[in-house]
């Protein structure tokens, strides 16, 4: 290990290196840049800000909920508090954070490619997520939507007051940026791979993000079309969603979860490919079941799809239809409860370092489990009736979407943090941090199955007193999850000017990413790698090639 | 040092990767590409991807149309009526005419052929602002006879709201296929004008090619729109 | 590996057969076939569709991943046309409740 | 847990045992499943944690035989939830044909309910225990959601469409009644209460307060105030179907299909008269969108409803709950117009 690490040290000192951040300077060289390294950076910075605006109406809310009735703001202003979490949190954090930060760097690095197929099409996808971010935060500051992020009509369409328009521009340029992200992915992956990178030695996190993309692509125009005909709708009242022009509301939910369902897969998937990374690096063994856990994602992607319905079991959809939605529900359960077993047998005999990459990773798998797991009370006909629309609904989905998507976003950020910077983060501060979430994390959501299934709807300015405790205990565990997001924020930052300089692999691990310096230079690799053997292939007695 | 090396790179020796001998000094290649096509396959594959895109986009109307018509029939059946099939007709003919020319356009740029691609490319804009003039004409006679949804929508029998549905539905394919033809138009000017300057030929014509692909993506979507928007009630007795 | 030359007159045989095709939907539009019009009007429309992508489009000359592509757009439309469709046509076990609604024979 | 912390929702309907066995079910399998997979996760992190830098685990490629059975096992235990829910969904929607009718209409941001005895309540609602009872509910302006944690039930309101939700309260009480589907400013304050009394009690309740006249004679003199019975009559001047012994029967369209005369089916005819006109009619009748409330569209139909054919022996098509309700307009029974189905 240490050897590996002089080598490559004497090797940069040699070279007195450029890596991609101290090859130019200025303000002009970031904002027009088309390396996919500095673009993964742009939309670091970009989705935290996103994250840390989501958060804030996060915290509005759980203060709100600390007392029964609705005293702390008026229930417009709460409407529109959960409404702009929701927005903001799934279109403009979750949704791009993993695939168009670690992604848009880690890519091109895992398959030996010197950029994305399209360069400047990742700059645009840039621009358009900021422009609309621009909308959607004019959408805020002009006084907020209060529609809920599902802009369920006619209420958006006919009734509410707020600013649904601008956010439904907003969202629909987003959905742009997400698109060609996607498409970029897509064609990178089929066409940029090193000689000798055959589809099955990808590492896992690829194939994740090649999953995703299909989502992307062929998903978000579905969403950006029926925000336009709301858009439409609302601003020349036509009928398309009104039943006293004809028009039929649940077709809108049809549309609306065609897209929305799938992305939350856009969401988990990435998540689920850096897991794999993490996983295999910390535990220096290969993945257990490689086929077996590559192809579970494409499954998820596919089947994925087809479920959309399983949120419509009591909006007036066909019992019949409701019942095919539900087993193609349960099915898509498969491919993911196949991961857990995988990334589980794949820790037996391993060799596993318990650094804070590992404690992520662990995290992960525990949160994802009971956030999979209690999907499967959802997709239960008989008993969604009862928790749909519930607080139960509302841990559920953060179980995944934080307790998933932003643990596997948390380690694999701190994973390739040494190799995105070039410097390494606190070890002791990150491993408090990490804990802090976890625990914080489950005192807020987990007492919100029980309410759910008390029966507290969720969206609810007030509420009765007997949920009172079961409310504080969650704004509670809020605050200390909030301090735990707090803390890598603030020493991740810190550690780009003072933390240690870090080696090309830190971890000892396996994957082309790690067999360039740290930070990369701009054309990625010195010299183009040629792939000769499986993807984590740790065992010293397999697939070795001395040169 | 065998930790190097068995990170899956074979060490510090340049290896030379794809077909060198084929395009790989030609000014159009781009800097992360390994030779030309490989650089061609990505543009297409991403052209594709982009359409794969757009037939989701107009899907989502094909959807709300699909649902609409399935729960008025008659309604749609009637106010399709009220639309002139016969410039319905017109257009798919000039559409398919245009798709002609520019495929020709496009095997004129394969071939070198300097200015037979600039003049089949501007025959595809011909045509392609023939259709878009046909269709100003068809929007304005909507536009007199009060067909255009919203607060002017004038529609005579019982079933006004179906049919305020339908021409809403007409207007956003329609409209949102004449905006693509409109952003497609530019884009064969430009193309025409670097055939003409000589800058595909055999060895490099991907622009042409990935353009050619858009404008056949719009000219399906109008072979679709027209039965579904046009002909519904072509049987029925009432223009 | 570069483009596949098509020849000019296999375009033009394309355009003539496209031209006939149109013709056959008007004249079949103004003929009354029941319930078999939408069949015959989309299968006239998919027909056409598929020359231009074959022809026009080159893919009858393209890598298996083109074809792949294109044909995976046209099956997740089919999804999304077919799954919403199937709500509205399969019955709702309650009487009373139907979706606004779509008689069924 | 601490006491004072509610852990279990109370359960007063026929219902509630069965959706809490499933749950119950559901949440026994999900913490044997997170404490093998959390046990394993721990233990192999803890048991083969790194002991030097040097070290080099083996290469465990994957196994066929544990894919398989960590595939087939979770397929076949989703297979038999699946199978149980399934099975409680449907019956949550087969309605006992003996239930009692309520008529409920959200609007935002209130519950507004109907009796058929005339009675009107607004987010309360008083229902009779050991009693099935059917709602028929929809919206006048957004979507709202009918739920009643302590029954396990809920259902969407829908603008323009019918929808129903029944259940048997098995516990006199009180319980809450929220707006599940979010429907604006005040959507948390849409909740009302569920009275459920002793039949006895729920009697005197119907028999007392200024309960005024019947559903189905308020639907009857809305009937005539729009002039309905101009062209809906049994005689041979009718110029619309004739609507005694409608309901409940097949009719014969003018597409060539036929349609069950349902709640839905009426209302849909009040409202877009021309989206199913009765075959051997012509479309001529105008739209009333607009020109009666939701609620009066229920007195309507229960109007509807009520008109029997006098002819016919045998009970009404849909049992006890109609009674009391007057039987149809004075007119004399005519011949049927053409295209009224005949049972």
């Amino acid at each position: 290990m240490s050897d590996v690490n002089t080598a490559i040290d004497a090797a940069r000192l040699r070279r007195a290196r450029l890596n991609y951040l101290n090859v130019s300077y200025g303000v002009k060289s970031w904002l027009l840049t088309i390396d996919h390294k500095r673009i993964a950076l742009l939309y670091l910075a970009s989705v935290s800000i996103m994250f840390a605006v989501g958060g804030a109406f996060a915290v509005a809310i759980r203060l709100e909920l600390v007392t029964p009735p609705g005293d702390l703001v008026q229930s417009e202003t709460y409407n529109k508090l959960f409404t702009m979490h929701g927005v903001v949190m799934v279109f403009f954090f979750l949704i791009p954070a993993i695939p168009a930060v670690l992604g848009n760097f880690l890519i091109p690095l895992m398959i030996g490619a010197r950029d994305l197929a399209f360069p400047r099409i990742n700059l645009l996808s840039w621009y358009l997520y900021i422009l609309g971010s621009a909308f959607g935060v004019y959408s805020i500051v002009n006084g907020g939507v209060d529609t809920g992020w599902t802009f369920y009509v006619p209420y958006s369409t006919l009734y509410s007051n707020s600013n649904v328009v601008t956010t439904g521009i907003a969202a629909f340029i987003i959905r742009f940026s997400s698109i060609l992200t996607g498409l970029n992915f897509i064609v990178t992956i089929h066409k940029m791979r090193a000689p000798g990178l055959t589809w099955f030695r990808l590492p896992l996190f690829v194939w994740a993000h090649y999953a995703t993309s299909i989502i992307m692509v062929l998903g978000t125009p579905v969403i950006a079309v029926t925000l336009l005909s709301v858009i439409v709708e609302r601003t020349l009242h036509l009928g398309l969603f009104d039943p006293a022009l004809g028009g039929d509301p649940v077709l809108f939910q049809h549309l609306f979860w065609f897209y929305s369902h799938p992305a939350v897969y856009i969401m988990i998937l990435p998540a689920m490919g850096v897991i794999s990374e993490l996983v295999t690096a910390m535990a220096r063994k290969r993945i257990f079941g490689y086929g077996v856990v590559a192809m579970s994602s494409m499954g998820i992607a596919i089947v994925g799809f087809l479920v959309w319905g399983h949120h419509m079991f009591v909006s007036g959809q066909s019992t019949y239809a409701g019942m095919i939605f539900s087993a193609l529900s349960f099915i898509v359960a498969i491919p993911s409860a196949i991961k857990v077993f995988n990334w589980t047998a794949t820790l037996y005999k391993g060799s596993v370092s318990m650094q804070t990459p590992m404690l992520y990773a662990m995290g992960f798998i525990g949160l994802f489990t009971i956030g999979g797991l209690t999907g499967l009370f959802l997709a239960a006909m008989g008993l969604d009736v009862h928790v749909h629309d519930t607080y139960f609904v509302v841990a559920h989905f953060h179980y995944i979407m934080v307790g998933g998507t932003i643990m596997g976003y948390l380690g694999g950020l701190h994973f390739w943090w040494p190799k995105m910077t070039g410097r390494m983060y606190p070890e002791w501060w990150a491993r408090v941090a990490a804990a802090v979430v976890f625990i914080g994390f489950n005192l807020t959501f987990f007492p919100q199955f029980v309410l759910g299934y008390l029966g507290m709807p969720r969206r609810y300015h007030a509420y009765v007193d007997e949920f009172q405790v079961l409310n504080v205990m969650s704004s509670a565990g809020a605050s200390i999850l909030g301090f735990g997001y707090l803390l890598p924020a603030i020493y991740l930052i810190w550690s780009m000017r003072y933390g240690p300089v870090a080696v090309a692999n830190p971890w000892g691990a396996k994957g082309l990413e790690w067999q360039t310096p740290s930070p990369p230079p701009p054309e990625n690799f010195p010299v183009q790698p040629v792939v000769v053997e499986e993807a984590y292939d740790y065992a010293p007695e397999k697939g070795v090639v001395v040169v | 040092m065998s930790d190097v090396t068995r990170g899956g790179t074979a060490g510090p020796v340049h290896v030379p990767v794809r077909g060198k001998a084929h395009g790989h000094d030609h000014p159009a290649l781009v800097h992360h590409f390994a030779d030309l096509d490989q650089q061609r396959e990505a543009s297409s594959l991403g052209m594709w991807l982009f359409i794969a895109q757009e037939i989701m986009f107009f899907g989502g109307l094909f959807l709300l149309y699909a649902v609409y018509r399935n729960l008025y029939p008659h309604a749609f059946a009637e106010a399709s009526s009220h639309l002139d099939w016969k410039l319905g007709a017109l257009n798919t003919v000039v559409l398919i005419g245009s798709s002609l020319t520019m495929a020709l356009g496009v095997h004129a740029a394969a071939l070198g052929h300097r200015k037979a691609i600039a003049w089949w490319l501007i025959a595809t804009i011909v045509l392609g602002a023939v259709f878009l003039g046909v269709k100003v004409v068809e929007y304005g006679e909507k536009f007199e006879h009060h067909l255009v949804p919203g607060p002017h929508f004038h529609y005579e029998g019982p079933d006004a709201r179906p049919a305020q549905i339908f021409f809403s539905l007409y207007f956003s394919m329609t409209g949102l296929h004449a905006l693509h033809m409109i952003v497609g138009i530019p884009i064969l000017a430009c193309m025409a004008w670097m055939g003409w300057r000589g800058r595909f030929g055999p060895e490099y014509h991907t622009p042409v090619e990935l353009t050619g692909l858009y404008w056949h993506f719009v000219d399906i979507i109008w072979i679709f729109l027209f039965p579904l928007l046009y002909l519904l009630g072509a049987h029925q007795p009432h223009m | 590996m570069s483009t596949h030359i098509v020849g000019t007159r296999i375009y033009l045989a394309v355009f003539t057969a496209l031209l006939v095709l149109t013709g056959i939907t008007v004249w079949a539009a103004r003929h009354d076939f029941g319930a078999l019009n939408n069949v015959v009007a989309l299968g006239i429309a998919v027909a056409k569709a598929v020359l231009v992508v074959l022809f026009f489009m080159h893919v009858k000359y393209s890598s298996r991943l083109t074809k792949l592509v294109v044909a995976g757009a046209f099956v997740f439309l089919a999804l999304l046309i077919v799954g919403t469709l199937h709500d509205y046509y399969s019955p709702h076990m309650t009487a009373g409740a139907h979706a606004p609604s779509i008689s069924r024979e | 847990m601490p006491p004072g912390i509610p852990l279990f929702p109370d359960g007063a309907s026929t219902m509630a045992p069965r959706v809490d066995a499933l749950y119950l079910f559901l949440v026994a399998l999900s913490a044997f499943f997170s404490i093998i997979i959390f046990t394993a996760v721990i233990v192999f992190a803890v048991r083969f944690r790194r002991r030097s830098e040097g070290e080099r685990p083996p290469a465990i490629l994957g196994s066929l035989a544990l894919e398989l059975v960590w595939t087939l096992v979770p397929l076949g235990i989703v297979a038999v939830i699946f199978v149980w829910s399934t099975e409680l969904f449907f019956s949550m929607h087969r309605v006992p044909p003996e239930a009692m009718e309520v008529y409920v209409v959200g609007k935002r941001w209130m519950w507004k309910a109907q009796h058929l005895t005339g009675q009107r309540e607004i987010n309360e609602l008083h229902v009779p225990v050991g009693v099935p009872v059917r709602l028929l509910l929809t919206s006048e302006d957004v979507i709202h959601s009918f739920f009643v944690p302590a029954f396990r039930v809920k259902k969407d309101a829908l603008p323009g469409r019918y929808s129903i939700l029944w259940f048997e309260a098995t516990r006199p009480g009180k319980y809450h009644l929220f707006c599940a589907e979010y429907c604006g400013t005040k959507h948390s304050a849409m909740i009302g209460t569920v009275t459920v009394m002793e039949p006895a009690a729920f009697q005197a309740w119907l028999s007392g307060g200024a309960a005024g006249q019947s559903l189905a004679s308020a639907g009857e003199k809305l009937f005539q105030d729009l002039g309905c019975a101009t062209c809906h009559r049994p005689d041979t001047l009718a110029r619309g179907p004739n609507l005694e012994g409608l309901f409940g029967n097949p009719v014969r369209l003018a597409d060539g299909g036929a349609i069950t005369a349902d709640e839905s089916y009426i209302r849909e005819s009040i409202v877009t008269p021309s989206a199913k006109v009765v075959a051997g009619f012509q479309p001529i009748m105008p739209t009333y969108q607009g020109l009666v409330a939701e609620e009066g569209l229920m007195q309507l139909v229960a109007y509807v409803r009520s008109l029997q054919r006098p002819a016919v022996a045998g009970g009404p098509p849909t049992g006890t709950s109609v009674q009391g309700a007057p039987a149809g307009p004075g007119a004399s029974p005519g011949p049927a117009p053409p295209g009224q189905e005949r049972p």
